[in-house]
């Protein structure tokens, strides 16, 4: 049953130095307020698993915090570089990450497979591309029904996935809605899992099919007001745009960014932006 | 009457010319987000456009920043999970084209998202594969859009990211349950397409102005011409109108907040 | 793109004798009224796909349209026994009816490998159970990361694939809503589809995350008021459970069910209920 | 005090006693679907039920007809599509308790509801396995409710649909991520409990009134009996006013249309 906490202490109790972490949210709801309360907190070791790593991600390793990235494409959506990322990758700043690289089509599936509770995802995809060759975990079985070679990854399965949502009910009971990316897999596939949501109501006031994830499947819910700026929030508020592409100019640079995560993340609590 | 536009647009309304009425569309982000939202608006109200944040049949009136922006989800038919767009929607055979962006292309037309360089020691490290790898199979057939430069089109890929027809053109060759592939590139010089054998990409139209020497200068092969190059139609007054309408739009749109 | 048939043409033109057709409907949304067109057309030697062969397939098994009905429970549900199936299956009337026999999971994930394009779902299942020895579609694989046995069952990919649903708007995209079992999953895997719906609407009145499937999806949308009636739809009318308990009378005798085949199909146009 | 109560009403009661409040129950079409309904409107009301329509968490207020009513999607907190039932929910690891019928059991608590006789030319052809093959081996545990008699309790499935412990008590072992199997089956005549070591089926209490006899006679084996042979509790008055109020309800709602 999902218990209610600060989003201070989900983060101390469930995010541990070393630990396997998921942050989802396909380009909506991504989990900012929570990220930047990892950093706060000097995670380091964190295998960081994500899609899409997002400035999020950027700010993560800048701020010393990922040992491993595992993802499947690593940009500032439509405007350019994870600056943090490469200086990591390509110059080991602040220290070498080491990187774990699928497509979207194997993580998706990779996601899918751990929610599910399987060991494997198989589907037909890397036909063709040189991935495999820099990636060990891609393998290929025969479909023993037509001979037909399928990739198979291994599934995704954290020990803690963190994600934001619109709202909770009194219960712990989670609504998704919009562009819902892998978060209801990450929250499934995980160990643990966080939940920050803008609001706590006393009904969802979803429709029979929505994406609801019971708080029995949830390990913590926490209010984060505005907790997915600067992406955005359906129903809630808009992508802060100007903020990814004023992104590029801060992560650019080592002091620059290293001043902002000082100013924006360290001197702040929770409410950080 | 001839009128004003540049190369960008050029390239924009060919590409948004290659869609026809009807056809579902995978869409990458950026110019391909364009070309297939100006065909939209244009010449094929009916295209169905998909994007891999699960948003089917969206029609965005401002072009997304990210593949994933708020205006997709609602003007969607509806949204589904990403799991599902890549198995259901992608894997499952219902995407008549594959339209893909890339920062390296080859003569074989393989694509390079991941990096410049060795991989282990790069020089410049790249966004990476995302959804293309299994765009570029799973479609029906792919078109792709890019600038014309030596830095894009080289000979030979650092990385095959997605696969075009193979490094020696046969990558495609008798494997099963795979799509057509790349039918078309199209730049802001000219449109390639592959020779229906070797799959080497060849110039089969210039854009209005361009020259031979400009291509060659801006490709990193010997690039073959087709033996009846044409010359690619110039933009209507009416496409020029509505594309700069949806940029200015766009830009409008993301300055604020 | 969806064409707007009547529900006559649209099986006349789809349903072939000899094809493999699953009409989807877990206990809700049953295309009772497509069934009933399809047994007036007597079509013949169909393979019959469907998780929960319910009383729609034993009228179809006792007018004599199948050769081989693929299912994982089949029965009367809270009533009993399908008696026109069991005299089919003990008894070979009207004729003898192959049967090939799945659980619920292996089922679910074959239609969702379906609908994925993938020639086979791998889950883990039938353990210690004897279906396998008597279906020789169920293997096993070996996974290669962990070494664990798991399932593999083929996807389920009909000719043809018929589902009810609430409404359908002018385009032809179509809205299910409630228990939406394995529908999308039986009309994306099939090579065509027939939906019909109980109306047609201007808008379909969705939530972002709505199971709607779009019309360029679907072969044929056919309008049946009541189509799913004995069965119901959610948001117009509920399921006649007198209906299914009155059947287990009709169904226990072959004159019994002739004559009401005769009178409440046979006799009848699209409007059977 | 002594309360006037049916065997079938002890069944249901002790059925339901069985669920721990805030367990998620898979529950089954029939028996345990009214014990577990039971349960959740007496001593456990926050006991979690699952059917495998996709309602998550649902909380009818008459039960069920068939697994799929629209009281079940109505009374839902969501509904998911089978698939997502079956992978997420039940193989996904997210159910601790599987609560089954069947139609024959044997003393390995195997489970039968394929067919009795020969598969090819069976006497009588049962509904099939429909979930419960993988609900027995993916739920944490399971619990098996019907009706005592010798046609049921037999020494030897005919078929084994569902796994108990195997034909020889030994299915479970060293099978990875599989759950506890049975752990208890409840008829209208006693309590069973497989036996630590051998998985056989052993009656830990028998219902008030009923003796040792009576269960001898209506099980197909030379049942075994506990050391410590319990006796199980009577229903309580509130406990049948809850019970015969939900099935008035039910039958009630189930005449109409």
């Amino acid at each position: 049953m999902a218990e209610f906490l600060s989003l201070h202490d989900a983060v101390a109790r469930y995010v541990e130095d070393g630990a396997t972490v998921a942050m989802e949210g396909f380009t909506h709801l991504i989990p900012f307020a929570a990220g930047h309360e990892v950093i706060r907190q000097q995670k380091r070791d964190l295998t960081l698993i994500r899609m899409t790593p997002d400035i999020i991600y950027d700010q993560l390793i800048g701020a010393g915090c990922a040992r491993k990235v595992i993802f499947s494409w690593g940009g500032n959506p439509g405007v350019g570089s994870l600056h943090r990322l490469r200086d990591a990758v390509e110059k080991g700043w602040p220290h070498k990450v080491e990187i774990l690289e699928h497509s979207h089509a194997a993580m998706a599936c990779a996601f899918e497979a751990g929610a599910a509770g399987l060991p494997l995802a198989v589907f037909r995809g890397y036909i063709g591309s040189e991935l495999p060759s820099v990636n060990d975990q891609i393998k290929f079985i025969e479909c023993p029904f037509t001979g037909e070679r399928l990739a198979a990854v291994p599934s995704v399965r954290p020990d803690v996935s963190i994600i934001h949502a619109q709202r909770a009910d009194r219960q712990g009971n989670v609504l998704v809605e919009g562009i819902v990316g892998v978060q209801k897999e990450a929250v499934l596939a995980a160990k643990h899992s966080i939940v920050t949501v803008e609001e706590v109501v006393d009904d969802l006031d979803a429709h029979p099919n929505a994406c609801v994830i019971p708080g029995w499947a949830i390990s913590a819910v926490a209010v984060a007001e505005k907790g997915a700026l600067p992406s955005y929030t359906h129903g809630y508020y808009g992508r802060s745009n100007r903020f990814y592409k004023e992104w590029d100019a801060i992560a650019r640079d080592r002091d620059t960014f290293t001043q902002w995560l000082d100013e924006n993340v360290y001197r702040t609590q929770e409410s950080a932006q | 009457m001839s009128l004003e536009y540049s190369a960008s647009e050029m390239m924009s309304v060919t590409a948004a010319r290659a869609l026809e009425n009807g056809s579902t569309c995978f869409v990458g982000i950026g110019l391909p987000s364009e070309a297939a939202n100006l065909a939209r608006l244009t010449h094929a109200p009916d295209v169905v456009l998909i994007y891999e944040s699960g948003t089917l049949q969206t029609k965005p009136n401002v072009l997304p920043l990210s593949i994933g922006d708020g205006e997709l989800a609602e003007t969607a038919l509806t949204t589904v999970g990403v799991p599902e767009m890549f198995r259901y929607w992608l894997q499952g055979g219902k995407i008549d084209v594959g339209f893909l962006g890339t920062a390296q292309i080859d003569k074989y037309c393989n694509l390079n998202t991941t990096l410049i360089g060795d991989y282990r020691e790069p020089k410049v490290r790249l966004p990476g594969g995302g959804g293309a790898p299994e765009i570029a199979t799973n479609a029906g057939e792919v078109f792709i859009t890019l600038r014309h430069s030596r830095r894009a089109f080289v000979k030979n890929v650092d990385f095959v990211t997605t696969l075009g027809f193979g490094r020696d053109g046969k990558g495609r060759d008798n494997v099963p349950n795979i799509g057509k592939g790349p039918t078309r590139v199209i730049t802001d010089l000219c449109v390639m397409k592959p020779d229906p054998d070797t799959k080497e990409l060849v110039v089969v139209s210039l854009h209005p102005g361009v020259t031979r020497e400009e291509v060659m200068d801006a490709t990193g092969w010997e690039v073959r011409f087709a033996e009846r190059l044409e010359s690619t139609p110039e933009p209507s007054e009416n496409e020029l109108t509505i594309l700069r309408e949806l940029k200015a739009r766009t830009e409008q749109a993301h300055a604020g907040a």
